[in-house]
């Protein structure tokens, strides 16, 4: 069908497209990983699921007991739980920010790459989603924040920011699932029409008897356009409003103006360095190599970067005012950071944030999956210190230096948190075996852009006109 | 409705005259824990143990804040009584999700316990850090169960408690007064801690009349409002403590 | 009437209840309880006020019991007791936690696998007086009875002093560790020495301009703390003008020292030395609008100034600052406390600190020093004194000896309260029957072969006669609040019992029926007095006055005005104190200070007061040291780490607390830890200070010098996490400025 | 099967599903909202309250705390033995409470009108206010049984505080009004 003239180089999106390939070939290479489980796999998935069962133990654990079984106390009433929460939601921003702002900008080369990101997205979500439910500990009361008409004839305050946080949260959910879903569609009927046994039967269902037509694919293109626009958004208050959790009060540190963009750069950041760490992984275990190519995380690796240098200058411009301000409480929260107890910790973050940024300035850094994978761990590393810093760093200091506190973990916390890192993976492997990673049609779609016709005795690159 | 800053105003707006409030006079104060024992006992305030109370998830509702100034032989002692101040803007009013603290019309935090979900937001809110949480389900061996005032609930775990003013007395107080038809005078509210000090250093009553020994006692020079300059606008009082030079 | 019972209308008092009804014990929902025959003054579901006295220390202050539904709630001070005007302290509130308490025994008890083995059985109350009187009976010599009160309320002690006297026994002999902290024996021998009066001074607190505190606690737990408390509110902020100035002379910056305008830090032991120089001074340089102070002189003849600046550590210049700051005022008192009865020169301590009273013409003045009017009826003047502790130290010796035959104890607890080397617990040994009336097992109890729990105060009968008793005569009432929960038996009421079952002159001595005809006869010695709050026209209509009032006292406030007998013939003096240990090898002195929430140990068993943090160091449910940052740096170590602190008798390792306000050389423990048995909140926590105090006993004064024992303290690198409200990380600071 | 005829199976299988989960939220928050009255519970003595009532005695005669304090009380021993020496002495039943009295026993009447432990009610106030006892008791006098006839839920206490007059309002619909 399409072929390239041999003495003309590649350009770079033909390279990413594989542009060489054919179709048939394009979805055996996808589904193939798929259908294929080593040993290795099953291990992986148990030990996953080992992890993820002694979690529910430690949360079966602490509902029976109570919050006192985690290591919360007076001042500091929030810990691992918001942090990791706040992990989640930030790591769940990388998918928005990949395919529907790429495919805004019409980035071609975030094609094969689209599906894992906005798998993360929902997975990231559903992770952080827990922990509002675990926080509370008497979890079966969570009913009491969802607005319904009752004969207490009471309301959720939406004062609260922990209801804009519900609600922020639930729309991202929603809307992040459906646009997984949405684009998972003519991926589900290829895969229909190459399967057999429970996953036809599976894919049948999930493929909503697509078929292909003009009008299909018409409509999933409008629906995928307005996705694209609306969501972003949704996108950005998401992490604003769960900065203005903490924002919103007069707790030192935490009362700040900049909070909102800033939680929003570091959530791009850290979701993005997620997303590479997880497509270095997802190549070398599902063997990936033609699709995810050095070219990808070469481009990848520079959004990181540029959301890094965002993030640090976000962070500098808070860490500025608080350190010219010299108000009494946040001189001492300095202090700590700086010199005191948490400095371990703070140097942890400014070193796995910053650096990163310098190792991903190098082409090399960025092509050699080793590496990428390495700065990018350093990158979550350091945004989860980060977190860790403004929820329990900030809570231990207040007004009255005799309320101070200091905090502690327990097996629970950890366990819990454990859990949602191995339930994550977990869904994400489980994912990876189901659904084809790769999403065909789009590498299809984008092939056909820059697939050369022959008109006559010319060659002709064509574009496209959907889209 | 919205929020005003002065007490009277917004009591007006809400159809009653009362602002209740409570001045501490840290003159008289000597630090002897009455308070907090009469507190634990008016208010079924569960105790927690060494391991947990040493852990910083002691339950009272009134601590007595002990400041050192100086070093040997030149050192001070001073003694601060922290209880819920009982804030006119209280931050942690609005941060609660289902309304479990609220402002009420006579100007309380009020706090309703069976609400209360245990997000622990308005704990962080407090810059007083007045609020305690309850972490485990609270033990009172038996007979203990005995002492427990049955106007106040026993809380359950998960659940965030603070001083309330003791409004169950609040409440008694005027039910008894409308069903004897007497009004109540200054003073004949008292909450536990303020009963029971024995060197009268605290006092309970109504702001907004001018007349009222709490009232009188505001108006003092020696009187100021704990992180006045955060804007929450304390309903306690304190008064400064003075030292005699001879 | 004058009076006023109530607060406004619906705080009712009820006029008293000999059988409370009883209703199964629920807490929720019991008002739906159904009665038999509904109670008179009981309405399901409202509060019933009882008025009572508090039992918790001796002071004897009066409360009002909140009882609903039969069962007793909250403890508050009674409004109308002239001793603590409504107010309660801690240790007051926590007075349902004795009544509740989990581990009280719930019925007599017999020991059976041999003493302190702590395995007991329960006993029927019949069988168990009737050992108890066939043991009496049986008894040899009739001196061989001996009965171990604690701080027993005055009614029982009169009683028992009868029961003795008619059994021909000696009197009850009276020792426990709170009255010898707070120097019980010492100041009543001080009102005798100088006054001849067996009443405790009483300083007036209230209307004083300046006070000097020699080591008096007198906001925590000396004498009355809660009418002491009361008074100081007023003398900051209740007069007009001035706002008082108290001065505190104290080794460790107690509560009262943290409330005081200065702390002045003097050694040990040189509290009266220091007031012995103050007094020179006023003498020698003529202070004071009082008059000229030639008649004094010959008090200060041998007191040098420079030695007194030498021994305290203060400066000429300050001493006479200080002098003059007292002899200016117009009201100025001072008060000879409790540590300075931990001395070997206790009593001349004392009489140098009263001395200043006395030149200073403050006797029976407003702000200064009087004795309590008595009550007006032969029922309540106290039969004795508080024994010295001679008179312990006698009954020790003589259970060693075997002269002992019963020994009954009641309230008392000296096997922990002593260090063993009194010899208590051993001697205890030589007494073939002990029989303890503790509702609680605590250490003596676990020593005992029979325990005939009494009931606690909440649901027993008895009154108080308050000493000191405020600025007039008070007898504080105690009555049931409830019916007793558990099938214990009043102690009087098994006295009179054994008396008419042993019969003779015993019987014919305590002739009542039961404990309440008693208090009945004795109420009404005081009808028809002119000067009491209520009358009435019958005993019976007396009696329910009594009851409803919680108490008699007079309506107006009576002092007496104490009369020096002439001064001293001599020259005062006060000799140094003398130390346990080589100050080379023992280089602290030991200050064993009263816990404010446990008292000397009885509060151990109340969780409220275990979680009611130390005022100055904000620390609960544990024992710790107290070292000043000097010395915690010189020895190497920090808050919590754990240190052996050992004297020449023994040992004990406690965490530290760095405390910046006590003397270097110093080293502070609180009481009240350290239990072996009594219940699960004490037992087994923290450590008991007083097996640290060395045998310094002052034959003469007969004072167990609890101060006096030096101590060196080893770091044994190991740390633990003592309890306490404040952080460590706020250095004690309000705000960061 | 058609491309059609597929989809037309999918949508066949996820409208009921949809349809199903939709109904089983809908049934829950019903079940979860709406206790439906209790039956009355067995007591140890089968009292007719219509007997009584048709005697024409006053709801207040065997309840009078009720006029007085939080709880109305139920009747003592000595109140029932009071009438019950004399009236219809020969019963069976008649005989069981008499044999309560002569033991000097409490009759373990089972409560049908329960609060929550976090309530704060009081009768008193309500009498003052002349809200009759079938208010929320229901017509008793017509029971042979006490039961329950009002789910006393805060939906319908609140219906009633808040018909009261404008000025009261506020207060009655205050939550420390009644929670403590």
């Amino acid at each position: 069908m399409s072929e390239a003239p041999a003495d003309r180089p590649l350009e770079f999106e033909e390279r990413v497209l594989l542009a060489k390939r054919t179709d048939a070939e394009i979805n055996q290479a996808v589904l193939q990983p798929m259908l294929r489980t080593s040993p290795r796999f099953w291990v992986l998935v148990g030990l996953l699921g080992a992890i993820v069962a002694w979690g529910l133990y430690a949360w079966s654990y602490l509902v029976t007991w109570g919050i006192g079984t985690t290591g919360k106390n007076r001042p500091v009433y929030w810990t691992l739980f918001i942090t990791t929460f706040v992990f989640w939601v930030g790591i769940s921003h990388a998918g928005t920010m990949i395919s529907a702002v790429l495919r805004l900008l019409k980035a071609d080369w975030r094609r094969p790459i689209t599906r894992g990101a906005e798998a993360m997205t929902a997975f990231a979500l559903m992770m952080a989603g827990l922990y509002p439910l675990i926080h509370l500990g008497r979890v079966w009361k969570f009913y009491w924040m969802i607005p319904y008409p009752n004969n207490r004839f009471m309301w959720p305050n939406f004062q609260s920011p922990l209801m804009w946080d519900l609600v922020a949260i639930f729309t991202y959910l929603i809307g992040s699932t459906l646009y997984l879903y949405l684009a998972l569609i003519p991926d589900m009927a290829m895969a229909r029409d190459h399967t057999d046994g429970w996953r036809y039967r599976l894919y049948r269902v999930l493929g909503l008897g697509w078929r292909g037509t003009q009008g299909e694919w018409h409509k999933l293109h409008r629906a995928l356009g307005i996705f694209s626009v609306v969501i972003i958004p949704v996108f950005l208050s998401v992490h604003s409003i769960v900065s203005w959790d903490f924002a919103v009060t007069i707790q030192p540190r935490w009362h700040s103006t900049i909070f909102a963009p800033y939680f929003v750069v570091g959530a791009i950041y850290s979701g993005l360095a997620a997303l590479a760490t997880i497509l270095v992984i997802v190549r070398s275990g599902m063997r990936l190599q033609e699709f995810l190519r050095a070219e990808h995380f070469n481009a990848l690796g520079r959004l990181v970067m540029i959301a890094g240098m965002a993030w640090t200058y976000f962070w500098f411009a808070g860490f500025l005012v608080e350190w010219y301000g010299n108000e009494p409480v946040t001189r001492e929260l300095i202090q700590q950071e700086v010199a005191g107890s948490l400095a371990p910790l703070f140097y942890l973050q400014m070193a796995a944030n910053l650096l990163p940024i310098a190792l991903l300035a190098l082409r090399r850094v960025r092509t050699t999956p080793g590496l990428l994978l390495a700065s990018t761990l350093l990158v979550n590393v350091g945004m989860y210190t980060e977190r860790l810093l403004i929820v329990i760093g900030s809570l231990q200091r207040n007004y009255l230096p005799f309320n101070w506190g200091t905090y502690r973990p327990t097996w629970v916390e950890l366990s819990i948190v454990a859990m949602t890192f191995a339930g994550f993976a977990l869904l994400y492997t489980l994912f990876s075996r189901i659904v084809p990673y790769v999403p065909v049609w789009e590498m299809k779609e984008g092939r056909l852009r820059y697939s050369l016709r022959r008109i006559g005795r010319l060659l002709v690159p064509t574009a496209a006109e959907i889209e | 409705m919205a929020k005003v800053a002065k007490p009277s105003a917004e009591s007006a707006a809400t159809g009653t005259s009362r602002r209740w409030a409570m001045v501490v006079d840290l003159d008289r104060c000597t630090g002897c824990q009455a308070c907090v024992v009469a507190c634990h006992a008016e208010n079924n305030i569960p105790i927690v143990g060494e391991e947990q109370a040493g852990y910083g998830r002691w339950m009272h509702w009134i601590i007595i804040q002990r400041y050192w100034e100086g070093e040997y032989p030149n050192v001070k002692a001073r003694f601060m009584p922290v209880m819920c101040q009982q804030c006119t803007q209280a931050p942690c009013e609005p941060v609660c999700p289902v309304f479990a603290t609220y402002h009420s019309p006579e100007g309380l935090n009020a706090q309703i316990y069976n609400r209360c979900i245990g997000t622990r937001y308005c704990g962080n809110a407090c810059p007083y850090k007045v609020r305690t949480f309850n972490w485990f389900r609270p033990e009172f061996p038996e007979p203990l169960p005995e002492q427990l005032n049955p106007d106040v609930s026993v809380r359950s775990r998960g659940i965030i408690e603070k001083c309330t003013f003791c409004v169950q007395r609040i409440r008694r107080a005027e039910l008894d007064a409308a069903a004897t038809g007497l009004t109540l005078a200054d003073g004949e509210i008292q909450p536990a801690c303020v009963q029971t000090c024995p060197p009268s250093a605290l006092f309970f009553g109504d702001l907004n009349d001018p007349d009222s020994r709490v009232s009188q006692l505001a108006r003092s020079h020696r009187s100021f409002r704990l992180l006045e300059d955060l804007g929450t606008g304390p309903a306690v009082i304190y008064l400064k403590g003075g030292e005699t030079n001879v | 009437m004058a009076h006023r019972v109530s607060r406004r209308g619906f705080l009712k008092i009820a006029a008293g209840a000999s059988v409370v009804a009883g209703l199964s014990p629920t807490v929720r929902r019991v008002a739906l309880e159904p009665f038999v025959r509904p109670p008179e003054e009981e309405l399901p579901g409202r509060a019933t006020w009882y008025a009572s006295t508090c039992r918790q220390c001796p002071a004897g202050c009066g409360v009002i019991v909140r009882v609903i539904n039969g069962r007793a709630r909250k403890i508050e001070g009674n409004p109308s007791h002239p001793l603590n005007r409504g107010k309660l302290c801690a240790r007051g509130q926590a007075g349902l936690q004795v009544l509740y308490n989990p581990d009280r025994l719930q019925n007599a008890v017999r020991q059976t696998g041999g003493r302190g083995s702590r395995r007991f059985e329960p006993v029927q109350w019949a069988e168990a007086t009737d050992q108890l009187a066939s043991a009496l009976k049986g008894v040899g010599g009739k001196a061989r009875v001996g009965f171990l009160g604690g701080s027993v309320p005055t009614h029982l002690r009169l009683l028992v002093t009868r029961f003795l006297e008619a059994l021909g026994s000696p009197g009850p002999v009276l020792f426990d560790l709170h009255s010898v902290l707070e120097g019980g024996a010492e100041a009543h021998a001080l009102a005798d020495r100088w006054f001849g009066s067996a009443d405790k001074p009483i300083y007036d607190i209230g209307h004083a301009e300046v006070i000097f505190s020699f080591g008096a606690n007198f906001l925590e737990t000396w004498l009355s703390p809660v009418s002491q408390s009361y008074d100081y509110g007023t003398m900051r902020q209740g007069q007009s003008g001035g706002r008082g100035f108290l001065v505190q002379f104290e080794p460790r910056l107690s509560m009262t020292a943290a409330s005081a305008d200065q702390w002045i830090p003097v050694p040990p032991g040189t509290e009266g030395l220091v007031a012995l120089g103050l007094g020179r001074i006023i003498v020698e340089e003529n202070l004071g609008r009082v008059g000229s102070h030639r008649e004094h002189a010959q008090l200060y003849r041998d007191v040098s100034v420079g030695a007194v600046a030498e021994a305290s550590g203060l400066s000429v210049d300050r001493l006479q600052k200080l002098a003059r700051a007292f002899a200016d005022a117009d009201r100025s008192v001072a008060l000879p406390g409790g540590y300075l009865s931990g001395f070997t020169n206790a009593s001349q301590s004392m009489d140098a600190v009263m001395a200043l009273n006395v030149i200073m013409r403050r006797l029976g003045r407003e702000g200064g020093v009087f004795l309590p009017h008595t009550i007006p009826a032969e029922a309540f003047i106290n039969p004795d004194l508080p024994s010295p502790f001679r008179d312990f130290e006698k009954l020790i010796q003589k259970m060693r000896d075997g002269q002992v035959d019963v020994l009954m104890v009641h309230g008392a607890n000296p096997v922990y309260e002593l260090p063993r080397w009194a010899g208590f617990a051993d001697a205890l040994t030589n007494v073939p029957l002990v029989v303890s009336f503790s509702p609680f097992i605590n250490e003596t109890a676990a020593q005992a072969d029979l325990i005939l729990p009494d009931h606690t105060y909440l649901e027993g009968w008895g009154f108080e006669v308050c000493s000191p008793g405020g600025d007039r005569p008070v007898v504080s009432s105690q009555q049931p609040a409830v019916r007793p929960l558990y099938d214990t038996r009043s102690t009087a009421d098994v006295l009179l019992k054994l008396a008419s079952s042993l019969g003779g002159a015993v019987s014919q001595a305590l002739p009542w029926p039961d404990e309440v005809a008693y208090l009945e006869e004795a109420s009404a010695q005081l009808l028809g007095s002119s000067i009491g709050v209520f009358d009435a026209r019958t005993p019976a209509g007396f009696w329910s006055r009594w009851r409803q009032l919680g108490g008699w006292w007079s309506t107006k406030p009576i002092r007496q005005e104490p009369v020096a007998r002439g001064l001293p013939q001599g020259p005062l003096q006060v000799p140094a104190a003398s130390f346990a240990g080589q100050p080379n090898l023992f280089p602290f002195t030991l200050l064993p200070y009263e816990s404010i929430a446990l008292s000397d140990g009885r509060g151990a068993d109340q969780h409220w007061l275990q979680e009611t943090p130390d005022p100055m160091t904000t620390a609960c449910w544990n024992t710790w040291v107290e070292l000043n940052p000097a010395t915690a740096a010189q020895l190497g170590v920090t808050d919590d780490d754990i240190v052996r602190v050992v004297s020449t008798h023994n040992a004990l390792e406690a965490p530290v607390v760095v405390f910046p306000g006590i003397r270097p050389d110093v080293v502070a423990i609180p009481t009240g830890q350290g239990h072996q048995d009594y219940g699960r909140f004490a037992a087994g926590r923290g450590s008991n200070v007083m097996d640290l105090i060395a045998p310094v006993v002052e034959r003469e004064a007969a004072v167990l010098a609890w101060g006096g024992t030096r101590v060196r303290v080893e770091a044994v690198h190991r740390s633990t996490k003592l309890a306490r409200l404040e952080s460590l990380d706020g250095k004690g600071r309000e705000t960061l400025r | 099967m058609s491309g059609a005829g597929r989809r037309r199976a999918s949508i066949r299988l996820m409208l009921p599903l949809a349809l199903a989960g939709g109904a089983v939220l809908v049934v829950a928050a019903i079940l979860l909202s709406q206790r439906t009255a209790e039956s009355a519970p067995a007591q140890p003595i089968a009292f007719s309250h219509r007997t009584h009532a048709e005697a024409e005695i006053q709801c207040l005669f065997c309840h009078p705390n009720a006029l007085r304090s939080d709880v109305a009380g139920m009747p003592s021993v000595e109140r029932c033995a009071g009438c019950h020496r004399t009236i219809a002495t020969t019963r069976r039943r008649i005989q069981t409470v008499l044999g309560y009295w002569e033991r000097g026993e409490p009759i373990p009447w089972q409560p049908i009108n329960k609060m929550a432990d976090f309530v704060f009610f009081s009768h008193q106030p309500h009498l003052a206010a002349g809200v009759g006892c079938e208010t929320c008791h229901g017509d008793v006098g017509k029971m042979n049984a006490a039961r329950q006839v009002v789910n006393m839920d805060m939906g319908w206490c609140l219906n009633c505080h808040l018909k009261q007059p404008e000025t009261a309002v506020a207060r009655l619909t205050d939550c420390l009004a009644c929670h403590k």
